[in-house]
């Protein structure tokens, strides 16, 4: 074949040259991109232990304390991580990287919320129950981390709010979880509208509520649109789910409680 | 060696694991058989039939399986263990529960993995060749749970209070141990999630025991 | 707070995000107009037209791109870049590839990232705000190498026979660049494996003049 | 055991197998690497460069990828094999293609398994643990006819008007052997359906060659 | 032979049994009608409604389905049974399904295969032609059992504790001769699935009434 | 729990009883419908195995002659399986268990259909072509047997038509595969409508003509429609890839071959 | 006409329709952000609101609705109805739950055809234009139903034990009255298949309070 | 009225709907029974088929599709059109196609919506009642393509190597026509993508012709 003499001008040098930057800004992106996945598996990981740790939490007070202490333990090393990939991301828009660290970030919101309800539900009751329900801004402030070269300024790890709304979607299912497992401890009570059982229904309801007018904002992407569908599908299987706990805790209680009952499950546990 | 010999080595290779699978698929049918024998004699224990008898009947029955895990162990050498582990994986997982409601029956006992193992002749260990993998293990003990759940109930209708807390007693501890494992998002967690529903209503039965003294 | 105020920031947010992307659609409309534009433009290479035509037609029309481009960045704040790129990704990629296609039909050359960038009126890197993304750009190569692919065999139709061999030059050129680069499962991924088949297809047009000493 | 020890034991079970996937996917990543460096490098084939360093080359990166599974065979016990496979099973077809073309340039000649198992470091039958596996070397060799191909096309551009006979016959048999098979329809079957385009292709240059009373 | 000959029998013979087909149709939808009319009956026994006169009024119902059959003998020769059966052996399993609840309702017994057989008015056997088919039978006694199941539910409000407990027997027999069967994994067996959910449901409504000591 | 003794009618026994009937009426049906599977998928397998002996004939006279031979000796022992099929289901309706030797049976007719048409392409061109296309009528013949204990009777296998035309509808892709296989040979004829890829091509238009008035017969259930459909979008796609054979052929005998072409390609795969 | 006025004339064509139908989703999104609004309303039935302040609040929201369809009907000419139906059905069958609902709890009713088409400001018949289609109003029914049932297990908990008797009563009559229905629309056939599961579920709680003797 | 009367209106608006519809779909199949008499008209122009008469045997039968549309105007009222258009649309698409071949073969012309319109004895525009839908038409000139795609690639075989370059052009010009739309609808766009195939081998068949100096 001839060689066309003045084609010499693009010459495969130029290109190698040309493509050696793109594999470098290409590599470089990966990069980043993988070490922010492999932590954001991390942070999934651990955030899915800490709920489950949740989940075997002993409600008697002493032993409370103790669980709980160890839950923000695990709280606070999470965060580390998290703080590792907002000084990863903190010279680049982070969200170029959202796809990289959003179910990490999710489930990360899911253990928070859940951990904030276990801590504080003595406190309230069931009317004022929205008060501990994790807001998007104090997720904003957990992913506030000081500069650790210069403390006056603070790195943050953004992120759509898309993200807050599905994350705090998933919790109603370990709500849901806790309420049919602590349904027998709900029983003995005697006003069990204070009981843990009808805060977590209290709770969940208020949480769909809520979501539900979300998900008829139509503006975003079918892709997200679906995800939504699908998480208040969940959520409101999740409602009915509580819902039933408590009709069944309602229906017993017309059938003259005793303490026995607590004493004998105690009983049977303790054996 | 030709390119004639080479493909026609290649070929009589690719037979033979046609007809390899086509046998394990025979004994793990002879398997499902057994399950549905043992279903038979386990549903006594809902009609007032006698322990004893039903967990003699059982072992019996199980003594079939046995030989025809030994079968399998026979067809298989070694490492081909997780090449096809996916026919027998099923039934294996059933036949697990088959041996704990047993020595639930007989004593009040968790089978550990080991007595499982022993009871259907094949090893606990990955390490030692064909065994009892871990999941078809855990899978067993959910599906005891569901079934002494509602034993339960059909124990106070026999007429038997006192098994109820028994019941009660044992499944809470299998409970506590499943929320020690970090689960993840498979067939394991579906079926685990089933579990708060088996507990709730044993002690639905508990509860209605104790509200009209019973027991005390 | 009442669960009526629960998400009411966050809804306000979305409703301003809302208004926001309508906007920003309606400009990326007006993009892919322009690019069908061109495309009709572009039609007459296959049919004899004369390319400096062409290329005056559709710099033309790029101006009017450009425009487009400027109500963009005038609606965009730098940081918003990534959050809303996906809105106006598709389209970029594919005016990126008009761009190097006149780049190509004026002077032979690949139009390097920062010509495309100016020819749309936008940056070249990252680091200065709205810029033409790496991705778009790459996309680009790919959809001219595919349309070259296609002109290599319409140019011996029309009696062309020296064109072919450029094009062979050139998309070998974007071939072996590409093979530099180690693309992950993404869409560019999939765009690349199309690559092997237009070049397949030049060097048989190549070929077809090879055998038949034209061209010698 | 009490119930939290026997709990304990498989929660760190599960665990450990979650690391050790982790390991070797970082592994067969690096294959991955070593096979994008090999197509570089057999890219020359296709414009003049000179088999013997095309060869060199490959065997040293090669080397490279023969140090990667013994890494894997490190990491992994033999009986774990199968539970594995699918994660190494698609860059072993690739590495069993470059291996075989490797081979063709240096001598005319099919790489037999054994061969093909001893530059990848791993052992050619199942009997031995860690090894080549069948659908893997088959499918080395169909990309290999895909690839052969192609070049036939590109070496009568280049000038090179013996190498396309050679394929010929080459390719002739590595179709007749095919024949022999009886596939089922699954990856391979589909794979091996794509053979038929190569060797027409391959047909069509032998052709062009002969009327024109080349190479007589 | 021409092209349009080759088929021109098949298609002759296609559109004979198009037409037939259009016939059977017509008469299943009448009885899919009087399965409809049959439910409303049946929605009387939630509602305190006497017993006796849902069976009178079931019956002519019944008379008129045994009608429709005589149609479909009619149209079918003997062979073509098999054929067609998919096309009416849905209704088929309902109408046996009313039938037996008839029966139960009447006697409290449960309705042999030919009691059904003849209330509908074909034979109750392979060889006499057109017949009632086991899995039609089968499927009926599991429709029934779900019907039990909720009315045992409903005859608690209504004041009636004795009807649960004789159903409990009743569905009790079912489940066990259910046992006896090995079924494939085809439509009855899924069915057959549901009858735990059924049994579970009516032992939790006896053992309601067991521990309230109500029946003793 | 009280026993309420007036339910005594229906004893225990009687049910066991009437479902020990059940079970040994259920049990002999999927026992039998188990031995038709287990032989059809021999069918299957042999019929997969004679369509790859057929790929591999050789043309040249004599060993065709050879090959054929061995092929037909293959197609009786399939028939000899087949024919095991029709005595089990002697005595019942066949229609019963269709779904049981289904797929056995259609891979046969592919495969019959494929050797006729080798057996006899020599005899036809590509106007009459349609008289070696296997039909239905055939089949029946194939699959009617002399009864060993009467021969004065013959056992029919009986089948739906539907099958015969699934069957026969994917041989076109054996066909597409021999007529690329093959093209290299047609080149050096000088009539090409003689050559064995324009009789191959001729066939399957005929095969697609045919079978696309089927396809809009609308009374099947919804099932084999999309059956039929799948069918036919594979046959067109099959045609087209013939005809692009054909195409190719007839524009290469434009560039004048040569009868040297031939005698390279064999010099070449004799070496 | 030229090819190039041909198409130029059918693009316009498209334009048009796609501004009419941008139109009318404007204005269907109004509509679900009014049903949205009910919703919020609606979540107080289950947690002890006065019924009364929440059938005032849905009639207020509802009023807007009506204002919202009487733009939509601006919009259409009669005859194109059918051509866009699919854009607002799936609001108006929620709309017309949601009067369906609002009618219930003023009068234990059920609203009619006319009633819910008369809140909504739009025809009963499809002779008169823009009406309430026949599925709309049937998937209303059935979304009240299960939101019924809900509320059913709801008024338990909050200690309303004379609700779910009227709900039983009132969802019975729905039930009978789909059973007499030949439904062949697919979506409604799969959302009748859950009414059954509502049923069902209110039976539980009416059985519930039944046994406990509570109402008595 | 009561639920009783009000479900019962229902079933029999919803019977009468039924029945309407069941005509509708026996016209519809009568011209699918057409559409099927076409193609195997058409076949013939793969085969050497004189033009004139398969374009006289194609008049002949859509005049009995105009008779049959006539059955469908008669049956429906204006207002109807769009509410069962999806009934007749996919045949109404694909006798579009068979007039526009006609109109091919007659004259190389590109039929227009009125011209198809009128060959079907329906309206040209949606104004005038039962009409040619706009995306019915822009289908039947996309299956147009496809077909004249396969008719170029017959004709050189056939021996007519004329007939490729009035294809060529013809089908250019829709390929630009369609270029110029914004297509919304997902069928349509995805029969679009198709074009671009069948213009590239229609394109390779002239590049085939040329190369070869036919035609020249
Ligand atoms: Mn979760
Ligand atoms: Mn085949």
């Amino acid at each position: 074949m001839a060689q066309d003499s003045d084609l010499q001008d693009v010459s495969a040098n130029d290109v190698n040259e040309l493509f050696g930057a793109f594999r470098k800004e290409l590599d470089a992106r990966y990069d980043l991109h993988e070490k922010v996945v492999k932590i954001s598996r991390d942070v999934t990981i651990e955030s899915k232990r800490l709920i489950f740790l949740l989940h075997r939490i002993d409600f008697t007070a002493e032993k409370l304390e103790n669980s709980l202490q160890q839950a923000k333990e695990k709280h606070l090393f999470i965060l580390e991580k998290l703080k590792k990939v907002a000084v990863l991301l903190k010279d680049v828009d982070t969200f170029q990287f959202v796809r990289a660290f959003s179910a990490g970030l999710q489930e990360f919101i899911e253990a928070t919320a859940f951990m904030f309800f276990i801590e504080k539900c003595n406190e309230v009751n069931c009317e004022n129950i929205c008060s501990i329900i994790l807001s998007m801004h104090q997720v904003t402030d957990f992913l506030s981390f000081s500069d650790e070269t210069d403390s006056s300024k603070t790195v943050r790890l953004e992120f759509p709010v898309e993200e807050y709304l599905l994350g705090i979607a998933d919790v109603t299912g370990e709500m849901m979880r806790l309420c049919i497992n602590s349904s027998a401890s709900s029983l003995g009570q005697k006003d069990l509208s204070k009981s843990l059982s009808f805060k977590l229904t209290a709770y969940v309801q208020a949480l769909h509520n809520a979501f539900s007018i979300f998900v008829h904002i139509v503006d975003v992407s079918q892709g997200l649109r679906k995800h939504f569908d699908e998480k208040l599908r969940t959520m409101t299987a999740n409602v009915k789910k509580c819902e039933d706990v408590c009709y069944t805790l309602r229906l017993r209680g017309h059938e003259m409680p005793h303490d026995i009952l607590k004493a004998t499950l105690m009983e049977a546990t303790e054996k | 060696m030709s390119e004639g010999e080479l493909f026609s080595d290649i070929e009589s290779c690719l037979g033979d694991e046609h007809r390899f699978k086509d046998k394990v698929r025979d004994v793990v049918q002879d398997l499902e058989q057994c399950y549905r024998a043992l279903e038979v004699v386990f549903q006594g224990m809902h009609r007032k039939k006698n322990k004893t008898s039903i967990c003699s009947e059982g072992r019996i029955v199980l003594d079939d399986a046995k030989n025809k895990y030994k079968q399998l162990i026979d067809l298989l050498s070694d490492k081909q263990y997780y090449r096809y582990l996916h026919l027998w994986q099923g039934v294996t997982g059933k036949l697990s529960y088959a041996s704990c409601l047993i020595v639930y029956l007989e004593s009040n006992q968790l089978a550990t993995r080991e007595t499982v193992a022993e009871m259907l002749g094949i090893k606990a260990n990955a390490e030692n060749g064909f065994h009892l993998c871990l999941d078809d293990y855990l899978c067993g003990l959910l599906f005891l749970a569901g079934e002494l759940s509602r034993w339960s109930v059909n124990c106070v209708t026999i007429g038997d209070t006192k098994e109820p807390l028994r019941i009660f007693e044992f499944v809470g501890k299998i409970d506590s141990g499943f929320r020690l494992l970090n689960l993840k998002n498979d067939f394991l967690r579906k079926r685990y999630d089933g579990l708060k529903y088996d507990m709730k209503r044993i002690e639905q039965v508990v509860y209605d025991l104790s509200i009209r003294g019973i027991n005390k």
